[in-house]
This record gives C-alpha cells, structure tokens and sequence, in this order.
C-alpha cells in the first residue's frame, strides 16, 4: 500500500481515495486463476470482477476490474493489497471495519457502503466457491451468509 | 387503558349536531395526531425518493423508510427485515400471493381452500387463479356459533390434492377469532401452505407470526391507525427468494438488459415502483403509538366494550346478534339485524344521531349467503371507543325499532 | 412564473448549513401547504372508507375521492371519468396493462416495441409478458441527439406481428420529448396499441389524451405535487370493459358467490381493496395547484430554466452533455458526466454544497448501456427552482473538477 | 297509489316510506311475462328482478320482488304504480326525478340514490330488452345508456 497518512478531515474526497481510484492497484485480470466472481449493486451501477489465485494457502495474487465509483474503486484497492500474500484463514476473518478504517470511511452514510464494500463482498463469495470445492463438509457456507449480510 | 380520545382530532367532530360516534373501525380506523404529525414531518423535512440517491434527504428517507421494515418485523413476532414486503393494503398482499406463488404452485385438479367467512380480497383472488389453472375452490364451513367446522378442512386435506388454505385470523363480520395454530398444524402435517389474513387481527391483538409458523401474512395499515395506502406481505426469506416476481418496474432489479433481467434481493424484489415512502412512516408511528399503549390492554379494552355492548344490544327486542357469544373466541365485531328492517335503513336513521356504523355486506357476500341475509349491520369497536359510544347506539337503534314500529 | 417557493415549507430547510438546492424533480417533487393542508384536512374531518357506508363522513370521503377523478379527467383531457383508474403510480398502471390486456392479447410470435430510452417499469413488465407468452420485445433505438428512430418502429410495425408499441412521452433520462403524434398515427394506421408513459410529461406539459389518441396512458403522482401512493392509469371504457380484471378483492366486484364473481363496473372494475384514499385527495389539491399557475407557465419556466442550464454547464470543462439541444424538443432534464469522475461521487461531492441531484442509472440501464456508461448525473427542474439554483450548482461542480484535478 | 300527502319533514324516513316498504305495492312475479330483469347494487347488496307485461303498446301489468331497503322498496312500489298501465311512449320518458320527488327524497345522498333508483334502472332495462326484440333500428339502443347512467 502507498504511504499516506489518514487524513482527519470530514470529507471523504481525501487525496489517498482520490488518488488510488483514479490510479487502482491490482487492476486487471489472472490469466488462470482459481476463482473469479462477479457482482454489482443494482441501484448505483457500479460493477466488477475479480480473479484469485491460490498457492499453499495463500492468496499469491489477486486481481479486480470493473466500473466504480471513487469509493468502490479505493477500496477494490485497498481490499487487494490486504489480501495478497494472506492465508485462507486470514482473507476468511477481514472485516467490513478493516476496510473502511483503512480509508477513513467509518462515517460513510448508508447508500456508499454498498459502494465501499462491493469488493470485499465479493472477495468473501468468491472465497466461499474456492472452499466449496474442497470443503464439501459445509464450512464454507458461513462465508456466503457473511457475504449477503454484509449491507 | 389511557384516554386517548385527545389525540384523534376527528372525534372532536360533529355530525348533524351531535358529537361523531365512530363505529366503523372494522372498515378503517382514525389516525392520531401523533402519525399524522409524523407524516407531515416527513414531507416538510425529508420528503425525496428512497434507495436510489446519495444526497441527504435521502438518505433520510431511505432511513426512515427502512426502519419502519424493522418495526414492523418486531411487531409481528418475524424472525427477519427481509420477510417484510410493503405493498398498498391486505387485497394487494394477497393478490401478490395468488399471482406470483399462486401461478406457479397450483395446477389442474388441485385444491385451494378458504373459508365461508372470508373477506371478498380472500376469495376472489382464489376464484380467479383456480380459474386459471384448472384448480377447484373449497371452503371450510361455519356452524351456528360463527365458527370454522375443522371437520370440513380434514376432509379437503385428505384429498391430498390441497395446496393452500387461506384464512382470515379474525372475520370482519361475525368478529370470530379462528383457531389459528389447530389449522396451521393440520396444514403443515399435511404439507399444505397457509396464507392468514390478518387484517382484523392485528390492529386488535397481539400477533406473533413466528409461533403462528403460517407461510404467508397479510394486513393493511389503516385498520390499525395508520394511513391508507400501506400494508404488508411477510412471509419466509426462502419463501420469497423461491417467488417469481409479481409487478416489474424499478428497484425490483439487480440488472436489466434489452432482454434479460435479473431481480433484486428479497423483499425488494417485490416492491416495484416508487412506494407509499409516507404512508410507510406512518405505519412506522402506528405502531409506536400501539405499542407504547400495549397490544394486550388494547385487547383488553375491546373485550370490555364488546361484553357491555353484547349485553346491552342483547336487550333491545326483535334485535339478532350473529357469531359466538364466548368473549374468548371473539374480537370487538358485532354483526346484527333487527327483523323486517333494513341495515341500511338502520345505518341512515342513526346517522342522524352521529353515529359511523356500517352497514351493508361487508365484502362477505359468502357469509351472506350462509346467513341468509342480503346484509347486516355492523359495530366494531377500538381504543377510542366508550361505554357511552354503546349507549348512544343502543339509544338510537330504540329510535329506529319506533320508527319501524317493530317495538 | 409566480413565486412559489413559500409554499413549500422543505425548501426553507438547510443541508449542511447550506440552503437545499432540490434539483431531483424526476424522481420525486416537493409538496406545497396547499397539497398538505388538504390530506390533513381530510384525517382530521372526513377520515372513513369510501363507497361503502351511508353516514355523513363516509358520503363526504367518498364525494372527495370521487371528485378527484373528474379532476384528473379533465386535468389530461379524458373524454370521460370512468377512463380513470387509481393505482399505486406509474409502475403498478403499467403491470396492470401487462397482466390484463397483455395476458389475453399477446400470443406466441407476436411483438412488443418497446424504446432504449425507457424506465425500467416500461420495459420490465413486457419482458415478463413476452417470456411468459413466447413474444418478442423489440427496441425503438435512439440516434445521437437521443431522439426515437422511427425507421425502427416502421419496421417493427411492418413485420405485422406488433400487438402493442409503449414509450415514455418524456425520456426521464434525456428529457427527450418523443414525437407521440407521429408514432401513434403511425401506428393506428397499422392497427396496433399505443401505451404512453406520461409519469414525467404530466407535471411538466399540457397532456391531452383524447387528442393523442393512445390507447393507455399512465402517470405517477408523486412527480406532480402530489403524495407517494397515488398514480392513474387512463383508458378508454371499451378498452377497460374489454379487459380482464387484475386484483381480485372488495369493490371491484358486482356479486360474489362461492364460484362465481361477477365484475363492478369500470373504473372500479380495476380497484380492488381500499385504495390509498388521501393520496388521491392530495392528487386532487396538486392539479388544482397547477391548474392555478397554468401548465404552458409551468413549461416556460423550465424551458427558460433549461436552456439557461444548458449553457451554462456546456461551459464547464471536460463535462459532457446528453441528449438533444433543441429545447423544443426537451424537457427540464439534464444527464450528464465528467469525464473520468463517477457520478456518484460528483453527487456526494455537490450534496456538501447543499445540492439534491440524483447520480446512477436513473432505472434506464438499457439507455446506459447504450451510452456506454455505468451512470449518468441528472439534474431536474420544476416550478420553485431559480437560475440561482443552477448557479450554485455550476459551482460546485467546479469545486468536484478541481477535488479530482481535472479543470 | 295511496292518498299520501308529500310530507316536509326533512327525515325521509316519513310514513309513506315505511309503510310503502313494509307493504309493498305490485310485489311478485307475473306468469308468462313478456320480459324479466334482474339487478343488484353490489356495494349494498339491494337485488331485484322486474316482470313487465305489454298489451297494445301499453304496460298491461308489472310487478317486482327481490330484497331491498324501505327506500329501494317504497320507490319500487311507486314506480311500479307510476308505469301500470302507461303507454310505452309514456313510460320511456319517466325521470329519475318524478320517483324521487313522489316520495319527497329530492335530498337523498349519492350512496342511497342508487337504493332509490335500483327499480328505474331495471325498468328502463327491461324496456330496452323488450323493443330490441322488434325495433331492429337501434332507436332502443338509448334506453341502455340511460339505463347505465342513472348513477
Ligand atoms: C378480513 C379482511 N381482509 C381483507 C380486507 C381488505 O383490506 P384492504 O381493503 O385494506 O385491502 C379487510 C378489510 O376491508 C378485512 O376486514
Ligand atoms: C418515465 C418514467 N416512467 C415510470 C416511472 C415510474 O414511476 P413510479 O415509480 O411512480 O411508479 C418513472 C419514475 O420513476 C419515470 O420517470
């Protein structure tokens, strides 16, 4: 992740959100990666996909690409940097709060959390269809419960 | 029961000179100052269109919007938000059902089953979608009490060929409170969905449809000091989830191309089109206002006034009470008739003492039928109601018996 | 234009210690006292349900609500009440059409036009029609200046399978106003219906349907100075006789039996269930409140409002414009995007500033996708917003360029 | 009729009423009645059915049964004595008015005009049935529409 420092100020407009959406990190696609999911929010538009890799138990690369806003976009960003290198066990307990500290969002009103958390949403059922394959003893399905509750 | 006759503006109404005596809650309650407020709080603060904006009154709207789902979950004992669909009042929920579950569910040869004391918006919806798929319409019987002859729903059931049962918790005519959770349980060890009316119910008691475990519910707002324009559907998330759309509009999808859509998330699904978004919050101030009184000393109260009134309308001469006389059995509903007079003709004279009464066939022309009466006359009764409200009636109706000279 | 603004308490309201700059009148309006102190009036004096009961306050309710519709006839023109139907809006009267003509009328091959630059209630419910029937929907395309080709709908029409053709009179998006005479005549030579969506033509224009000669047409409340719940689908009575009903329920019937129902006549045929009765009051006091300003000042002032817009915002850098210049052919509706900066962010950036102004797909997801966006921004006008209103908002998009560096 | 003088009384419930409701003139059925219809008002349940007779272009006999209010059934008595007898011609041309203000319900209210007006609208309709059988012209196609917009 870039160095910045978190801003104090009210507005969510800070440098780091709009620097990194208008310069993402892991943008792109995996030629043959393990999983790739796909979802959006049907009231904003926003929309993306992403590919991930597994080796060892660890997430060794991640990638999104999409349509977003500002704020889907930073946190696509953000999200991607946690989670590359990370084990499954570590990508499984990432929080809605990891993110939106990350990016001083915690204050963010109600209709742009979906906008903050589309990616981690779809990190968690994308996770969730990795470990179905090979959890058949239903493990994975707290992950995709999470993923719905999310917002 | 606190007096609360202070916050309905309109009871401080006259009519031809007299003070108004509302009687007619079976039909549509009065609203307290304190949801109308809430209302016109809402338009002069926040008023904009929900779910879709990110500017404030929007999100306030959203907000409030949203919360009156979660009030609404509470009131009626629902395990989830998500089991609660906003719709216009009890006919759209089921006519919702009929269309979307109904159309899918029930084929040639099956059975739907309602009751003799139905609402008309619990019957015609039935009658058109068994129309439509080639199925058959069955009712359970009432006996002489004004109660639902179980043996008649055992009788359908064994058929194995019945695929809903839809009841009303409490008629609107005979006031009759039908033993929800023997029906529930016949249904469910035969494997039969059940819709349950609630429309007179929930207004007048406490309801819990977790403990009820009926597969869908319905009630209108304003019965229950609400608005008009608002009422709800719940039934199980995976109920809904397994539901094809009804309407299709905005907010009802996830995405929409030239020729394929996917649909939202439950219960959005169902809520096509901009909403009542007020009259939502209005119900959302009903039920506070209820809630802070207490469903069971609401109860309580009409027991009370419906025991008086029972007693007292019992006394006038040529004067017949339909329905149970068992208090436990029975909401604050009384259906009556004076021999060789009219209801309506009833209705008009005592109009000109003041008093709302309704009388006509209820939309229950089954009942009627079984009754063997074109119409009746109706009394229903709610928290602003008084002993004095049933002795001007009885007062009245004295008037009318000279009038038609049948005292 | 007089000045109206006093007589919307909301507007007096701050955002963010700014005052609200309401520019989302496509989605929903603003109410005035007058509109309000109506629906009040009517909880606090006349509060009852309608058509059923014979005491005062229930003749009173039902005069109200029934007078409402000779109103909103002669309001768009209609040769007559009973062509009026009350439905929830714009989105309910639409699936109403689809589920009751459309369910008798559209067969395996037959084709549906829709256009690319509808709302997702007109193109949604025709999908789930065409699936269900085994039609075919087919699209009117847009040119550049986001005006209906008609070459496509003549070839559409020429197929000679088209049952029925449904477009917006407004594009809520583009704010195109789309040549009705033309497409109906065109397709009245070819036998075929028209459903006109006038949900944002009817607040904003002179409407007349007799002269239009559509076959449906429909329209929302809430966009017009009205409360959310309240929407009216027209058509003419040998079109509504001819159709089957949709809700099943009380009112709409004639007489009920245990297999048999017999219809009420139109328009209450069509309205089932107890309708969102002070939403149609305040329906009633909205078009008298237009009625009063006259609807070719309401369209000169946005117009002016408009045009004054255009201009101004064709100035900010690097902001692109859609939909047509000719503001003869536009109504007081802008989308727009900066390059590069997502709308959504553009909205919250401006909400800051005090600014309403909806960002998203506006429920056109056909149109975006042939725009080649996730989003538009969208501002809309009506009759209390200023050119002090745009000037706020051209400055805070500035402010928006400058956040994301590209001014 | 009766001899009843018109009464003042703004209450409608007046002698005439209650007697004419309680003892009805011309209630039955005709045998081997030239036309029958039958009626309801749907929101009150009012349902009558009307036999007409007709002897030389006049309405030689009438009568009427069903269930009613003491206003639908008193001006069904009187409107019933009003066409006995009458000429076709006659009896096409009768008003809502010339029932109403027989029984001095001038000031009936919109929902109880239908209760009033339930047997006029039967008659009309039954007239109309009747001369469509031999005026083939149309001329009876009026009398429908009257029928329908009584209220
Ligand atoms: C038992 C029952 N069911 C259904 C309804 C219909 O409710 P609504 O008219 O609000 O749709 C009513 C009230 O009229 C009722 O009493
Ligand atoms: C063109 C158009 N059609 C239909 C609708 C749907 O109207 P409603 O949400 O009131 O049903 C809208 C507004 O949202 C619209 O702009």
């Amino acid at each position: 992740m870039r160095g910045y420092s978190k801003l104090s100020s009210n507005n969510i407009y800070h440098e780091m959100i709009i620097d990194y959406s208008r310069n993402p990190l892991n943008f792109g696609e995996i030629e043959g990666c393990d999983v790739t999911h796909h979802d959006s929010n049907p009231l904003c538009g926003d929309s993306l996909d992403m590919d991930l890799k597994f080796e060892d138990g660890r997430v060794s690369d991640v990638k999104f690409r999409g349509k977003g806003c500002a704020i889907c976009i930073a946190c696509s960003s953000v999200l991607t940097e946690i989670v590359k290198g990370k084990s499954v066990e570590d990508v499984r307990s990432i929080q809605k709060g990891d993110i939106l500290s990350e990016l001083g969002l915690e204050h963010l009103q109600a209709v742009r959390i979906k906008c903050a958390l589309l990616s981690l949403k779809i990190l968690k059922f994308a996770l969730y269809k990795h470990l179905a394959k090979t959890h058949t003893d239903g493990s994975a399905e707290s992950l995709k419960e999470e993923a719905s509750g999310l917002y | 029961m606190p007096d609360v006759r202070g916050d309905f503006p309109i009871l401080g109404r006259s009519v031809h000179d007299k003070r108004l005596v509302y009687l007619d809650n079976a039909s549509t309650s009065q609203k307290p100052r304190q949801v109308l407020d809430k209302m016109s709080d809402y338009y002069h603060n926040t008023n904009s269109n929900i779910h879709r904006a990110v500017y404030v009154i929007a999100e306030e709207s959203t907000a409030k919007y949203e919360e009156v789902r979660d009030k609404v979950a509470r009131f009626v004992g629902a395990s989830d938000r998500r089991e609660i669909v906003f719709v216009r009042g009890t006919t759209e929920a089921i006519n919702l059902v009929a269309y979307s579950w109904g159309r899918s569910n029930v084929n040639e040869g099956d059975i739907i089953v309602t009751t003799e004391y139905e609402h008309h918006s619990n019957i015609v919806p039935w009658q058109i979608l068994a129309k439509e798929r080639g199925a058959k319409l069955e009712y359970i019987n009432i006996d002489d009490n004004g109660e639902l002859e179980l043996d008649d729903l055992e009788r359908h059931l064994a058929t194995g060929r019945v695929k809903l049962v839809a009841f009303s918790l409490m008629s609107n005519v005979l006031g009759t409170i039908s033993d929800a959770s023997r029906i529930i349980a016949m249904c469910r060890q035969a494997g039969v969905c059940t819709l349950v009316d609630g429309a007179q119910a929930v207004p007048h008691m406490q309801v819990n449809v977790s403990e009820m475990r009926c597969d869908f519910f319905t009630f209108s707002g304003h019965k229950m000091l609400a608005p008009t324009g608002v009422g709800v559907l719940q039934a199980s998330r995976k109920m809904l989830e397994s539901m094809a759309p009804f309407h299709g509009g905005g907010d009802m999808i996830r995405e929409v191309h030239r020729q394929e859509t996917t649909w939202n998330d439950v219960p959005y699904k169902f809520e096509a089109g901009t909403p009542s978004i007020a009259d939502v919050i209005g119900l959302g101030a009903a039920i506070d206002y209820l809630e802070n009184i207490g469903m069971s000393r609401v109860r309580d109260h009409e027991v009370e006034l419906t025991e008086y009134a029972l007693k007292k309308l019992g006394e006038i001469k040529n004067l017949r009470i339909y329905g149970t006389r068992d208090i436990s059995k029975r909401g604050g509903v009384i259906s009556f008739n004076f021999e060789d007079i009219h209801p309506h003709d009833v209705a008009q004279i005592i109009d000109e003492d003041g008093i709302a009464m309704r009388s006509g066939h209820h939309c229950a022309q089954v009942l009627m039928e079984k009754l063997g009466v074109a119409a009746t006359s109706r009394v229903s009764f709610y928290i602003y109601n008084t002993r004095e409200d049933i002795d001007i009636l009885v007062e009245s109706l004295h008037r009318v018996a000279r009038i038609f000279k049948v005292e």
